[in-house]
Protein backbone atom coordinates (compact mmCIF):
# COMPACT_ATOMS: atom_id res chain seq x y z
CA UNK A 1 0.00 0.00 0.00
CA UNK A 2 0.86 3.75 -0.72
CA UNK A 3 0.96 6.03 2.31
CA UNK A 4 1.87 9.81 2.08
CA UNK A 5 4.08 11.15 4.24
CA UNK A 6 4.53 14.88 5.28
CA UNK A 7 7.32 15.86 7.45
CA UNK A 8 8.14 19.33 9.23
CA UNK A 9 10.78 21.34 10.55
CA UNK A 10 13.96 19.37 11.58
CA UNK A 11 12.20 16.24 9.98
CA UNK A 12 11.59 18.03 6.87
CA UNK A 13 14.92 18.81 6.74
CA UNK A 14 16.39 15.30 7.38
CA UNK A 15 13.81 14.03 5.39
CA UNK A 16 15.22 16.51 2.84
CA UNK A 17 11.90 17.12 1.54
CA UNK A 18 7.95 18.13 3.06
CA UNK A 19 6.59 15.22 1.18
CA UNK A 20 7.23 11.55 0.09
CA UNK A 21 5.46 8.80 -0.84
CA UNK A 22 5.91 5.05 1.66
CA UNK A 23 5.69 1.56 0.01
CA UNK A 24 4.87 -0.70 3.32
CA UNK A 25 3.15 -4.12 2.73
CA UNK A 26 -0.98 -4.58 4.05
CA UNK A 27 -0.97 -4.60 7.73
CA UNK A 28 1.98 -2.42 8.39
CA UNK A 29 1.36 -0.33 11.88
CA UNK A 30 2.67 3.50 12.49
CA UNK A 31 6.10 1.58 14.19
CA UNK A 32 6.48 -0.18 10.90
CA UNK A 33 6.69 3.00 9.07
CA UNK A 34 8.78 5.02 11.38
CA UNK A 35 11.40 1.75 11.14
CA UNK A 36 11.38 1.94 7.18
CA UNK A 37 11.82 5.82 7.23
CA UNK A 38 15.12 5.16 10.24
CA UNK A 39 16.52 2.76 8.12
CA UNK A 40 16.16 5.07 5.12
CA UNK A 41 17.13 8.38 6.59
CA UNK A 42 19.63 7.52 9.88
CA UNK A 43 19.39 11.06 10.89
CA UNK A 44 15.89 10.45 12.52
CA UNK A 45 17.10 8.11 14.90
CA UNK A 46 18.12 9.80 17.52
CA UNK A 47 14.57 11.93 17.53
CA UNK A 48 13.32 8.98 18.02
CA UNK A 49 12.51 9.89 21.96
CA UNK A 50 10.95 13.12 21.20
CA UNK A 51 8.87 12.83 17.83
CA UNK A 52 5.44 12.45 17.40
CA UNK A 53 3.32 11.09 14.76
CA UNK A 54 -0.03 11.97 13.18
CA UNK A 55 -2.33 9.72 11.03
CA UNK A 56 -4.92 11.79 9.27
CA UNK A 57 -4.74 14.84 11.45
CA UNK A 58 -4.41 12.79 14.45
CA UNK A 59 -1.47 12.02 16.86
CA UNK A 60 -1.09 8.31 17.09
CA UNK A 61 0.50 5.90 18.54
CA UNK A 62 3.73 3.46 17.08
CA UNK A 63 0.94 -0.02 17.16
CA UNK A 64 -1.91 2.06 15.25
CA UNK A 65 -2.99 0.15 11.93
CA UNK A 66 -1.90 2.11 8.33
CA UNK A 67 -4.06 1.64 5.63
CA UNK A 68 -3.99 2.64 1.85
CA UNK A 69 -4.07 6.54 1.32
CA UNK A 70 -3.51 7.55 4.90
CA UNK A 71 -1.24 10.43 5.13
CA UNK A 72 1.31 10.59 8.10
CA UNK A 73 3.06 13.61 9.42
CA UNK A 74 5.90 13.29 11.19
CA UNK A 75 6.19 16.13 14.00
CA UNK A 76 9.37 17.37 16.22
CA UNK A 77 8.45 19.27 19.46
CA UNK A 78 6.09 22.11 18.24
CA UNK A 79 7.29 25.66 18.67
CA UNK A 80 4.04 27.99 17.80
CA UNK A 81 3.04 30.53 19.58
CA UNK B 1 -11.47 43.15 7.31
CA UNK B 2 -11.22 39.57 7.78
CA UNK B 3 -12.89 38.20 10.23
CA UNK B 4 -12.49 34.14 9.76
CA UNK B 5 -12.24 32.77 13.26
CA UNK B 6 -9.46 30.13 13.04
CA UNK B 7 -6.03 30.92 10.59
CA UNK B 8 -2.55 30.34 9.51
CA UNK B 9 -2.12 33.22 7.58
CA UNK B 10 1.56 33.87 5.84
CA UNK B 11 3.97 36.77 7.28
CA UNK B 12 3.32 39.09 9.94
CA UNK B 13 -0.35 38.90 12.04
CA UNK B 14 -1.98 42.44 11.25
CA UNK B 15 -2.34 42.99 15.46
CA UNK B 16 -6.05 44.36 14.27
CA UNK B 17 -7.38 41.47 12.65
CA UNK B 18 -10.29 41.03 15.00
CA UNK B 19 -10.70 44.46 16.92
CA UNK B 20 -14.41 44.78 16.32
CA UNK B 21 -15.37 41.02 16.54
CA UNK B 22 -17.36 41.52 20.05
CA UNK B 23 -20.95 40.91 19.63
CA UNK B 24 -23.57 43.20 21.32
CA UNK B 25 -23.86 40.90 24.31
CA UNK B 26 -19.97 40.57 25.11
CA UNK B 27 -18.57 43.75 27.07
CA UNK B 28 -15.02 42.34 27.34
CA UNK B 29 -12.80 41.68 24.65
CA UNK B 30 -9.45 40.25 25.91
CA UNK B 31 -6.61 39.78 23.06
CA UNK B 32 -2.73 38.62 23.92
CA UNK B 33 -0.02 39.13 20.25
CA UNK B 34 2.72 37.74 20.31
CA UNK B 35 5.45 39.24 19.20
CA UNK B 36 9.09 38.33 17.91
CA UNK B 37 11.80 39.46 20.53
CA UNK B 38 15.63 40.57 19.33
CA UNK B 39 17.29 38.03 21.97
CA UNK B 40 16.33 34.55 22.40
CA UNK B 41 16.41 32.80 25.67
CA UNK B 42 19.50 31.87 25.98
CA UNK B 43 20.59 35.78 25.12
CA UNK B 44 21.54 35.45 21.29
CA UNK B 45 20.40 38.39 19.12
CA UNK B 46 17.70 37.22 16.99
CA UNK B 47 17.51 38.95 13.78
CA UNK B 48 13.58 36.96 12.93
CA UNK B 49 11.96 33.77 13.06
CA UNK B 50 10.59 31.72 10.24
CA UNK B 51 7.54 29.77 11.55
CA UNK B 52 5.99 26.65 9.92
CA UNK B 53 2.73 24.67 10.35
CA UNK B 54 0.36 21.62 9.58
CA UNK B 55 -2.30 24.12 8.67
CA UNK B 56 -4.90 21.58 8.18
CA UNK B 57 -4.37 20.03 11.69
CA UNK B 58 -3.39 23.55 13.18
CA UNK B 59 -7.15 24.97 11.82
CA UNK B 60 -8.61 21.33 13.62
CA UNK B 61 -6.32 22.23 16.94
CA UNK B 62 -7.80 25.84 17.06
CA UNK B 63 -11.14 24.65 16.64
CA UNK B 64 -10.88 22.33 19.23
CA UNK B 65 -9.36 24.66 21.40
CA UNK B 66 -12.42 26.61 20.97
CA UNK B 67 -14.32 24.01 22.25
CA UNK B 68 -12.71 23.58 25.45
CA UNK B 69 -12.53 27.06 26.45
CA UNK B 70 -16.75 27.05 25.79
CA UNK B 71 -16.56 23.68 28.13
CA UNK B 72 -14.46 25.23 30.79
CA UNK B 73 -15.22 28.82 31.02
CA UNK B 74 -19.00 29.04 29.81
CA UNK B 75 -20.40 31.32 26.56
CA UNK B 76 -17.05 32.74 25.18
CA UNK B 77 -15.69 32.96 21.31
CA UNK B 78 -12.12 32.77 20.25
CA UNK B 79 -10.30 33.75 17.42
CA UNK B 80 -6.85 32.50 16.56
CA UNK B 81 -4.77 33.88 13.83
CA UNK B 82 -1.04 32.32 13.79
CA UNK B 83 1.52 33.66 10.83
CA UNK B 84 3.99 31.21 8.98
CA UNK B 85 6.97 32.38 6.63
CA UNK B 86 9.34 34.67 7.84
CA UNK B 87 9.29 37.24 10.34
CA UNK B 88 11.49 40.13 12.03
CA UNK B 89 11.89 41.43 15.13
CA UNK B 90 9.17 43.27 16.50
CA UNK B 91 6.50 41.45 14.11
CA UNK B 92 3.12 39.70 15.66
CA UNK B 93 3.48 36.24 15.25
CA UNK B 94 0.00 35.05 16.89
CA UNK B 95 -2.87 37.15 17.50
CA UNK B 96 -5.41 35.35 20.20
CA UNK B 97 -9.01 36.96 21.05
CA UNK B 98 -11.24 35.93 23.39
CA UNK B 99 -14.92 37.85 23.58
CA UNK B 100 -17.40 37.04 26.68
CA UNK B 101 -19.95 39.18 28.54
CA UNK B 102 -17.85 39.46 31.81
CA UNK B 103 -14.15 39.97 31.90
CA UNK B 104 -13.50 37.12 33.78
CA UNK B 105 -14.04 34.67 31.06
CA UNK B 106 -12.41 36.45 28.55
CA UNK B 107 -9.03 36.75 30.56
CA UNK B 108 -9.46 33.40 31.47
CA UNK B 109 -10.24 31.93 28.15
CA UNK B 110 -7.74 34.03 26.42
CA UNK B 111 -4.95 32.62 28.32
CA UNK B 112 -6.10 28.83 28.16
CA UNK B 113 -6.05 29.34 24.45
CA UNK B 114 -2.51 30.56 24.32
CA UNK B 115 -1.13 28.41 26.70
CA UNK B 116 -3.09 25.30 24.85
CA UNK B 117 -1.61 26.70 21.32
CA UNK B 118 1.70 26.81 23.13
CA UNK B 119 1.69 23.86 23.83
CA UNK B 120 -0.07 21.54 21.51
CA UNK B 121 -0.76 23.41 17.77
CA UNK B 122 1.60 21.72 14.85
CA UNK B 123 3.60 24.70 14.45
CA UNK B 124 7.08 25.49 14.33
CA UNK B 125 9.84 28.02 14.49
CA UNK B 126 13.69 28.68 13.38
CA UNK B 127 15.23 31.24 14.98
CA UNK B 128 17.45 33.00 12.66
CA UNK B 129 20.76 34.48 14.39
CA UNK B 130 22.88 37.46 13.37
CA UNK B 131 25.64 35.56 12.97
CA UNK B 132 24.29 33.90 10.07
CA UNK B 133 22.92 31.07 11.95
CA UNK B 134 19.99 29.41 12.76
CA UNK B 135 18.02 26.89 14.65
CA UNK B 136 14.91 25.29 15.32
CA UNK B 137 13.63 26.13 18.35
CA UNK B 138 10.92 23.85 20.80
CA UNK B 139 8.73 25.82 23.23
CA UNK B 140 9.67 25.36 26.69
CA UNK B 141 7.25 24.12 29.28
CA UNK B 142 6.70 27.59 31.20
CA UNK B 143 7.06 29.61 27.50
CA UNK C 1 -0.89 58.20 17.26
CA UNK C 2 -1.12 59.28 21.09
CA UNK C 3 0.96 56.87 22.68
CA UNK C 4 0.16 59.07 25.99
CA UNK C 5 0.05 56.20 28.83
CA UNK C 6 -3.00 56.78 30.91
CA UNK C 7 -5.25 58.88 29.59
CA UNK C 8 -9.15 60.25 29.77
CA UNK C 9 -10.78 60.81 26.47
CA UNK C 10 -13.62 62.15 25.33
CA UNK C 11 -15.96 59.80 23.40
CA UNK C 12 -15.21 56.07 22.55
CA UNK C 13 -11.84 54.59 22.75
CA UNK C 14 -9.77 53.83 19.75
CA UNK C 15 -9.27 49.68 20.63
CA UNK C 16 -6.22 50.75 18.50
CA UNK C 17 -4.80 52.80 20.25
CA UNK C 18 -1.92 51.14 22.10
CA UNK C 19 -1.62 48.43 19.35
CA UNK C 20 2.10 48.97 18.86
CA UNK C 21 3.74 49.96 22.06
CA UNK C 22 5.10 47.04 22.74
CA UNK C 23 9.24 47.49 22.90
CA UNK C 24 11.73 45.29 21.69
CA UNK C 25 12.66 42.92 24.46
CA UNK C 26 8.74 42.72 25.07
CA UNK C 27 7.05 39.51 23.50
CA UNK C 28 3.79 39.60 24.81
CA UNK C 29 0.95 42.23 24.64
CA UNK C 30 -2.20 41.45 26.45
CA UNK C 31 -5.27 44.20 26.02
CA UNK C 32 -8.66 44.34 27.54
CA UNK C 33 -11.28 46.49 25.96
CA UNK C 34 -14.27 47.04 27.11
CA UNK C 35 -17.19 47.67 25.40
CA UNK C 36 -21.09 48.82 25.84
CA UNK C 37 -23.61 46.10 25.81
CA UNK C 38 -26.79 46.42 24.74
CA UNK C 39 -28.42 44.90 28.04
CA UNK C 40 -27.96 45.88 31.77
CA UNK C 41 -27.44 43.59 34.71
CA UNK C 42 -31.21 43.85 35.34
CA UNK C 43 -32.13 43.26 31.82
CA UNK C 44 -33.10 46.44 31.40
CA UNK C 45 -32.74 47.32 27.44
CA UNK C 46 -29.69 50.04 27.01
CA UNK C 47 -28.96 52.45 24.00
CA UNK C 48 -25.70 54.20 25.90
CA UNK C 49 -23.68 55.54 28.46
CA UNK C 50 -22.31 58.80 29.89
CA UNK C 51 -19.28 58.60 31.69
CA UNK C 52 -17.67 61.25 34.15
CA UNK C 53 -14.65 61.36 35.35
CA UNK C 54 -12.64 63.39 37.89
CA UNK C 55 -9.75 63.01 35.44
CA UNK C 56 -6.67 64.53 37.60
CA UNK C 57 -6.85 62.23 40.30
CA UNK C 58 -7.93 59.53 37.47
CA UNK C 59 -5.06 59.69 35.80
CA UNK C 60 -2.85 59.76 39.24
CA UNK C 61 -5.06 56.08 39.81
CA UNK C 62 -3.98 54.57 36.67
CA UNK C 63 -0.22 55.97 37.67
CA UNK C 64 -0.56 54.21 40.78
CA UNK C 65 -1.96 50.78 39.44
CA UNK C 66 1.16 50.91 36.84
CA UNK C 67 3.28 51.01 39.84
CA UNK C 68 1.48 49.02 41.86
CA UNK C 69 1.47 46.09 38.95
CA UNK C 70 5.86 46.33 38.67
CA UNK C 71 6.12 45.63 42.16
CA UNK C 72 3.62 42.73 41.88
CA UNK C 73 4.55 41.49 38.53
CA UNK C 74 8.03 42.87 38.20
CA UNK C 75 8.92 44.38 34.65
CA UNK C 76 6.10 44.97 32.81
CA UNK C 77 4.04 48.08 31.37
CA UNK C 78 0.86 49.53 31.30
CA UNK C 79 -1.47 51.71 29.30
CA UNK C 80 -4.98 52.90 30.17
CA UNK C 81 -7.50 54.84 28.03
CA UNK C 82 -11.14 55.23 29.38
CA UNK C 83 -13.47 57.32 27.90
CA UNK C 84 -15.80 60.40 29.34
CA UNK C 85 -19.23 61.47 27.75
CA UNK C 86 -21.65 59.68 25.75
CA UNK C 87 -20.88 56.48 24.26
CA UNK C 88 -23.27 54.23 21.95
CA UNK C 89 -23.74 50.60 22.18
CA UNK C 90 -20.62 48.96 20.83
CA UNK C 91 -18.54 51.56 21.90
CA UNK C 92 -15.52 51.30 23.64
CA UNK C 93 -15.40 52.46 27.23
CA UNK C 94 -11.44 51.64 28.35
CA UNK C 95 -8.58 49.80 27.08
CA UNK C 96 -5.87 48.53 28.80
CA UNK C 97 -2.83 47.07 27.68
CA UNK C 98 0.00 45.22 29.26
CA UNK C 99 3.41 44.98 28.02
CA UNK C 100 5.99 42.40 29.27
CA UNK C 101 8.93 39.87 28.21
CA UNK C 102 6.54 36.85 29.19
CA UNK C 103 2.70 36.55 28.61
CA UNK C 104 2.20 35.81 32.38
CA UNK C 105 3.44 38.94 33.55
CA UNK C 106 1.43 40.32 30.95
CA UNK C 107 -1.95 38.77 31.33
CA UNK C 108 -1.70 38.95 35.26
CA UNK C 109 -0.71 42.96 34.81
CA UNK C 110 -3.67 43.62 32.37
CA UNK C 111 -6.25 41.76 34.64
CA UNK C 112 -4.97 43.67 38.03
CA UNK C 113 -5.50 46.71 36.55
CA UNK C 114 -8.70 46.56 34.86
CA UNK C 115 -9.90 45.38 38.38
CA UNK C 116 -8.11 48.43 40.62
CA UNK C 117 -9.63 50.53 37.88
CA UNK C 118 -13.17 49.39 38.18
CA UNK C 119 -12.82 49.14 41.99
CA UNK C 120 -10.99 52.17 42.77
CA UNK C 121 -10.62 54.72 39.55
CA UNK C 122 -13.20 57.72 40.11
CA UNK C 123 -15.57 57.43 37.06
CA UNK C 124 -19.38 57.00 36.77
CA UNK C 125 -21.31 55.78 34.57
CA UNK C 126 -24.75 56.59 33.56
CA UNK C 127 -26.72 53.99 31.89
CA UNK C 128 -29.51 55.36 29.34
CA UNK C 129 -32.69 53.06 28.69
CA UNK C 130 -34.60 52.71 25.77
CA UNK C 131 -37.61 54.05 27.69
CA UNK C 132 -36.15 57.57 28.27
CA UNK C 133 -35.22 56.79 31.35
CA UNK C 134 -31.85 57.50 32.77
CA UNK C 135 -29.81 56.22 36.05
CA UNK C 136 -26.43 56.28 37.58
CA UNK C 137 -24.87 52.63 38.25
CA UNK C 138 -22.07 51.76 40.45
CA UNK C 139 -20.40 48.55 39.98
CA UNK C 140 -20.44 45.79 41.38
CA UNK C 141 -17.44 43.48 43.24
CA UNK C 142 -17.28 41.00 40.92
CA UNK C 143 -18.38 43.15 37.44
CA UNK D 1 -11.77 80.24 54.90
CA UNK D 2 -12.35 78.81 51.07
CA UNK D 3 -12.79 75.37 49.70
CA UNK D 4 -12.92 74.63 46.49
CA UNK D 5 -15.54 71.51 46.25
CA UNK D 6 -16.18 69.17 43.33
CA UNK D 7 -18.88 66.62 42.92
CA UNK D 8 -19.72 64.11 40.57
CA UNK D 9 -22.41 61.79 38.89
CA UNK D 10 -25.34 61.49 41.40
CA UNK D 11 -23.50 63.85 43.89
CA UNK D 12 -23.47 66.91 40.92
CA UNK D 13 -27.07 66.43 40.62
CA UNK D 14 -27.70 67.03 44.36
CA UNK D 15 -25.68 69.61 43.92
CA UNK D 16 -26.77 71.69 41.10
CA UNK D 17 -23.41 72.20 39.73
CA UNK D 18 -19.72 70.24 39.08
CA UNK D 19 -18.04 72.51 41.30
CA UNK D 20 -18.74 75.19 44.53
CA UNK D 21 -17.12 77.63 46.56
CA UNK D 22 -17.58 76.42 50.25
CA UNK D 23 -16.55 79.12 53.24
CA UNK D 24 -15.34 77.39 56.61
CA UNK D 25 -14.54 78.68 59.58
CA UNK D 26 -10.27 77.92 60.63
CA UNK D 27 -10.03 74.70 62.04
CA UNK D 28 -12.61 73.04 60.37
CA UNK D 29 -12.55 69.56 59.44
CA UNK D 30 -13.94 67.29 56.48
CA UNK D 31 -16.99 65.91 58.34
CA UNK D 32 -17.50 69.98 59.46
CA UNK D 33 -17.72 70.78 55.72
CA UNK D 34 -20.06 67.11 55.32
CA UNK D 35 -22.32 68.32 57.85
CA UNK D 36 -22.55 72.29 56.91
CA UNK D 37 -23.20 71.13 53.08
CA UNK D 38 -25.83 68.28 54.20
CA UNK D 39 -27.65 71.09 56.26
CA UNK D 40 -27.95 73.10 52.40
CA UNK D 41 -28.77 69.34 50.60
CA UNK D 42 -30.77 67.31 52.62
CA UNK D 43 -30.41 65.10 49.57
CA UNK D 44 -27.09 64.47 50.53
CA UNK D 45 -28.17 62.72 53.80
CA UNK D 46 -29.16 59.19 52.19
CA UNK D 47 -25.65 59.11 50.31
CA UNK D 48 -23.81 59.35 53.82
CA UNK D 49 -22.54 55.73 54.24
CA UNK D 50 -21.73 55.41 50.53
CA UNK D 51 -20.07 58.25 50.01
CA UNK D 52 -16.49 59.12 49.85
CA UNK D 53 -14.46 62.55 49.97
CA UNK D 54 -10.68 63.44 48.61
CA UNK D 55 -9.17 66.21 49.51
CA UNK D 56 -6.56 66.94 46.68
CA UNK D 57 -6.99 64.26 45.53
CA UNK D 58 -6.25 61.43 48.22
CA UNK D 59 -9.15 59.76 49.91
CA UNK D 60 -9.76 61.38 53.53
CA UNK D 61 -11.87 61.08 56.27
CA UNK D 62 -14.05 62.59 58.08
CA UNK D 63 -11.66 64.00 60.80
CA UNK D 64 -8.99 65.65 58.45
CA UNK D 65 -8.14 69.14 58.98
CA UNK D 66 -9.20 71.60 56.00
CA UNK D 67 -6.77 74.63 54.72
CA UNK D 68 -7.81 77.60 52.70
CA UNK D 69 -7.70 76.64 48.97
CA UNK D 70 -7.98 73.07 49.80
CA UNK D 71 -10.18 71.27 46.80
CA UNK D 72 -12.81 68.62 48.00
CA UNK D 73 -14.55 66.10 45.88
CA UNK D 74 -17.23 64.21 46.80
CA UNK D 75 -17.91 60.65 45.42
CA UNK D 76 -20.42 58.29 45.04
CA UNK D 77 -19.32 54.82 44.28
CA UNK D 78 -17.64 54.42 41.34
CA UNK D 79 -18.51 52.75 38.04
CA UNK D 80 -16.10 53.29 35.33
CA UNK D 81 -14.49 50.06 33.07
Amino acid sequence: MQIRLLAFASLREILEAPERSLSLSEGATVGDAQKLLEEQFPALVPHRSSMRIACNGRLVDSDGMLRDGDEIALFPPVGGG
Amino acid sequence: MDSERFSIVRGPVDPRRFESVAGAGEGALVTFSGIVRGTAHDGRAVVGLSYEAYETMARIEFEAIDAQARERFGDVRLWIAHAVGDLAVGDVAVVVTAAARHRAAAFEACRFAIDRLKARAPIWKKERYADGAAQWRANETDE
